[in-house]
């Protein structure tokens, strides 16, 4: 086995991971986190292929590798954009629940 | 035949740790933990794309994941209770997600033999670009309009989170990252020069060797986040016309050229004869600018109130 | 004298490999996080300081072995100021030490 | 291909028109301009332009407009193809942009700094944003292009679901970015596998590369999975109704009307561009069942809702049940654009969208006026806004798919489709279900006609903020005049990828 396909195993392993992580986790941090796990084995389908088609003297074929800068870029905005929700989300939740708290309310959820 | 050997095992043993770390990441049962896990997956991560013979990639994977990593140790403090899905589901979901990985693993071992490849037809036009990079001559020739865009998708990215603050300071600073120490001072008075110096490094190079823009630009927002950690900068106010200039710059500066092929000569995003390089090389330090700035900004997120004591 | 130099960077690696180990069995052993960060900075500074040293003859030219004590020196620098942050978060109780 | 236009430069023009707005609204200071809406406006009235001149040059030469960027020709760069589909596409994107423009101009009219400013900076910028990822989407070549699209339509559709900053909202906003992320992923998974199999993501290439085998399928199987997470087709909607509902009524309505039918589109251009060869009975009958289940049990859940806009949020995942009816309905060996299962198909999603489109904005000035959106209590809806409620029933009657609108037409196409290709099922499924969008769209008109019991208190709303509703809502009506045949236009550029 080549050292390209034996990354291209691991590629599909984190892509199972990754999916499995988004997809039984509920907490949205652990889905984040999950996401960038599935993205670095796309990203890695995407260099397996680069490396399998190198020629013309270069380690790896470049469009590939081009896309994947490209797309790490984009997940990592994802990153923060979702986790600067989550940020918002809990610090809104928090002061519901202290109001919640102050109201007093026997009956409050 | 040894060294073919040794480079075997090295990967075996890479590929071995990486899917671990992956593997613990997904399972630990506190948040903290999982993030822990993915900051090292990270790190390995960019060892495995120098293994592939990218080593640009390999410099924007150490470079975001450095940056990924306090954004993400910040947020495991809003890490959730929600409980997971249910035993008998997560069961489902693993034999399911089991069934795709192993039928990736079939058409990754039968992949087409020679593969095919671009890396020729990336090659030929180099001279004409006066680039050695092929990885930047697609970036910013080939591909240029997918550059250009993600620039914009970052950017969308970042007014997503400026709206995400409260109506009457929206256009303030955002709450400083602040927690000073002295030898977080040191290293904050030593080390913005040495990046500055090494990311104009990478942005100089990269038209021939790897390195390039994104590179350059994460080193930057780093030590930017440095600088206000440490709590010598304070972060800039988000409505301030100078900060927003510079945000547009890069993608302004992209897309003035852009236009400007489409009178000379004669196509969009087309660069003319002998003008490739420093047209390029003027696209990538805008861009370098704005990119940085707008990495930093999306970790400092959106304006807050500034602090009443 | 290519031997005599293998031997020198098999031994220098080999034994910063084994404060590597020693650290990380610290890490792991030992009971509170102030003598974690104690075993793992000592460790791995001079752990890293060895391979180092014994990369250096490797290296091909002064510029890379230069580049190489570069990337010492920054590690050292950043984990000296990380792991006393740390310290600090453990020692100084929640809440202190956030401006 | 590849033969370079005269009117090429405008299928540039309109991705980047958008962008540049979006830009200048940054350094509206610079500029000079005070308020986002004067330079949002500008921009829409460009790119109505530019949609116009695209369509009209489309009509005229009855030819695809093809436009090389950089003059880098695939499979190394980049193309942008407008043919008659990808036009219709465009102009309906303009149009519905511009009515919404127009509704949301007197709501987000405040200067940057002025109170309610950040709204409105946010709602423009990402309006200009999410424009020009539709305008890529509609006109990209290059699999790895129309990610990006995805990903600009993602980041500027997901910000607009939480502009109010509400938990509950920015909860929304969460899940939605959650189950986009998703599908782009597994988008882009399948985009690495047919790279690593044909070293090309250019649709006209892959198109005579692509052999039919484990790979080709798989990879066009996990992508259609993702882009039906993004489309919200049933089971994967759960993110959409809290999503939409929860968004300003102008956002909800460019996120119901435009935004679902994009992946919706690349996955035609997946199915009828880039499949070898005609696709599995099997896979065609597993998207039609999925439809059939989303207009029955979201059409049902749409009757028990207490609200409007969840009742229309719901409302959106049936109706676009409706458009993954069509893969069943298209006979293989025949060009799918010359069948009626296609036309009707397509003239659903355009009926959809301006209805849709229309029923949000008119829902916003009712809750407006009313202070609530609950139906129960829409009672003097009727008298306080009733160009609003006229333009909801309009609409309505498009989604129930009753003469003469365009649903009329377009539902009836796909019932004699069904019903030609012996499928009895999927005639009964759309039958029913206009059933049952007659029951919700009924109930609401039934209480917003009633007169309120005891007097209501009411906030007089603008006469000229209800004209755009109104113009969406005939606009689906008229196209119930359409000829009931193969459109020429939907056919234009199509013969270049048999």
């Amino acid at each position: 086995m080549t050292g390209a396909s034996l990354f291209g195993l691991a590629a599909c392993v984190l892509i199972g991971l990754g999916l499995y992580g988004v997809l039984a986790h509920a907490a949205p941090l652990r889905r984040v986190l999950s996401f960038n796990l599935l993205g670095a084995g796309v990203f890695l389908l995407f260099g397996v292929a680069a490396r399998r088609g190198a020629a013309a003297g270069l380690p790896g074929d470049p469009v590939p590798q081009a896309l994947v800068i490209t797309g790490i870029v984009v997940a990592f905005a994802a990153t923060a954009l979702a986790l600067m929700l989550l940020r918002r989300l809990t610090a809104l939740r928090a002061a519901e629940r202290a109001a919640d708290g102050l109201r007093d309310d026997p009956k409050g959820r | 035949m040894r060294a073919g050997m040794m480079n075997a095992s090295l990967d075996a043993v890479l590929v071995v740790t990486l899917l671990a770390v992956a593997l613990f990441s997904v399972l630990a049962r506190q948040a903290r933990a999982a993030v822990i896990g993915f900051i090292a997956f990270g790190l390995l991560l960019a060892l495995a794309w120098v293994r592939l013979g990218a080593v640009d990639v390999a410099l924007t994977e150490a470079a975001i994941g450095a940056l990924t990593a306090p954004l993400l140790l910040g947020a495991s403090a809003f890490a959730g209770t929600e409980k997971p899905a249910s035993p008998p589901l997560r069961l489902a979901l693993a034999a399911l997600c089991a069934l795709i990985a192993g039928t990736l693993a079939v058409i990754v071992l039968a992949a087409p033999e020679p593969a095919p490849s671009l890396a020729m037809q990336a090659v030929a036009p180099l001279g004409a670009l006066d680039l050695g990079n092929a990885v930047t001559a697609v970036l910013l020739a080939y591909r240029a309009l997918d550059t250009l865009l993600e620039t914009v998708v970052v950017l969308l990215a970042l007014i997503g989170i400026w709206s995400l603050a409260h109506d009457e300071n929206w256009r303030d600073a955002p709450a400083s990252p602040a927690a000073p120490s002295p030898p977080l001072d040191l290293l904050a008075r030593v080390l913005p020069p040495v990046g500055l110096v090494v990311a104009m490094h990478l942005l100089w190079v990269g038209a021939d060797a790897p390195g390039g823009k994104f590179q350059a630009a994460t080193l930057i927002a780093a030590m930017g986040l440095l600088l206000m950690m440490a709590g010598l900068t304070p972060p800039p106010a988000l409505g301030d016309a100078r900060l927003r200039a510079l945000v547009v710059a890069g993608p302004a500066v992209f897309l003035a050229i852009g236009l400007a092929g489409f009178l000379f000569p004669g196509s969009f995003l087309a660069y003319p004869d002998g003008w490739a390089k420093p047209l390029i090389i003027v696209i990538e330090m805008a861009l370098t600018v704005s990119i940085a700035l707008m990495l930093l900004l999306m970790l400092l997120g959106p304006g807050a109130r500034k602090p009443s004591a | 004298m290519s031997v005599l130099i293998d031997l020198f960077t098999l031994m220098a690696v080999g034994s910063g490999l084994l404060f590597f180990l020693a650290g990380t069995i610290g890490l792991l052993r030992f009971p509170d996080a102030l003598s974690r960060l104690h075993a793992l900075t000592k460790a791995d500074n001079l752990g890293l300081g060895l391979i180092v040293l014994g990369l250096m003859p490797q290296a091909g030219s002064a510029l890379g072995a230069l580049k190489l004590l570069v990337i010492w020196l920054l590690a050292l620098f950043a984990g000296a100021v990380a792991s006393q942050m740390i310290a600090r978060l453990v020692q100084g109780g929640r809440g202190c030490g956030r401006g | 291909m590849g033969m370079a236009t005269t009117t090429g430069p405008l299928l540039v023009l309109a991705v980047v028109v958008p962008v540049i707005g979006m830009l200048a609204l940054l350094v509206m200071p610079f500029l000079g301009i005070r308020r986002p809406a004067t330079v949002a406006l500008a921009v829409v009235a460009v790119g109505v332009a530019i949609a116009s001149a695209i369509g009209i040059d489309l009509v005229r030469s009855k030819e695809a407009i093809v436009y090389v960027v950089g003059g880098w020709a695939p499979p190394l760069g980049l193309q942008l193809r407008a043919d008659g589909l990808s036009g219709v596409m465009m102009a309906m994107a303009a149009l519905v942009i511009a009515a919404v423009a127009l509704y949301a101009r007197p709501q987000f009219d405040m200067a940057e700094d002025a109170p309610g400013g950040r709204r409105a900076f946010a709602f423009w910028s990402l309006l200009m944003g999410l424009w020009s990822a539709l305008n890529l989407v509609f006109l990209g070549e290059d699999l790895f292009n129309l990610f990006v699209a995805l990903e600009l339509l993602t980041f500027a559709a997901v910000p607009l679901v939480c502009l109010d900053g509400k938990a509950e909202t920015i909860e929304a906003a969460l899940r939605y970015l959650v189950f986009a992320l998703i599908g782009s992923a597994l988008y882009l998974l399948g985009t690495a596998i047919l790279y690593g199999q044909y070293g090309t993501l250019d649709i006209g290439t892959l198109h005579g590369r692509a052999s039919a085998n484990l790979a080709t399928h798989a990879a066009i199987a996990l992508m259609i999975g993702g882009l039906m997470a993004k489309a919200a087709l049933f089971p994967l909607h759960l993110w959409l109704p809290p999503a939409h509902a929860g968004a300003p009524a102008p956002a909800s309505a460019v996120l119901s009307a435009l935004v679902v039918k994009a992946p919706f589109f690349i996955i035609l251009r997946l199915w009828f561009d880039v499949l070898p060869e005609p696709p599995s009975e099997a896979a065609a009958r597993v998207l039609a069942l999925l439809g059939a289940a989303a207009i029955l049990v979201c059409s049902v859940v749409a009757l028990r809702q207490r609200r409007l806009k969840l009742m229309i949020a719901y409302s959106t995942v049936a109706q676009i049940g409706y458009l993954f009816l069509m893969f069943i309905l298209i006979e293989p060996g025949v060009a799918p654009w010359t069948t009626i299962g296609w036309t009707g198909g397509m003239l659903q999603l355009i009926s959809h969208a301006l209805a849709k489109a229309a029923m949000f904005l008119a829902a916003g000035l009712i809750a407006e006026a009313l202070g609530h959106d609950r139906i129960a209590d829409l009672a003097g809806a009727g008298r306080t806004v009733p160009v609003s409620v006229f333009a909801f029933g309009l609409a309505g009657l498009s989604l129930m798919g009753l003469p003469p609108s365009g649903g009329f037409i377009a539902k009836l196409l796909l019932l004699n489709a069904a019903i030609l290709s012996g499928a009895w099922w999927v005639a009964i499924v759309i039958s029913v279900g206009g059933l049952l969008a007659a029951a919700y769209v009924a109930r609401v008109l039934k209480r917003a006609m009633a007169a309120p019991a005891t007097a209501i208190e009411t906030r007089a709303v603008a006469r000229e903020r209800e004209w755009p509703a109104l113009g969406l809502a005939l606009c689906a009506v008229a196209l119930g005049f359409v000829p009931l045949q193969p459109l020429d236009m939907l056919a234009i550029g199509r013969g270049a990828l048999p």
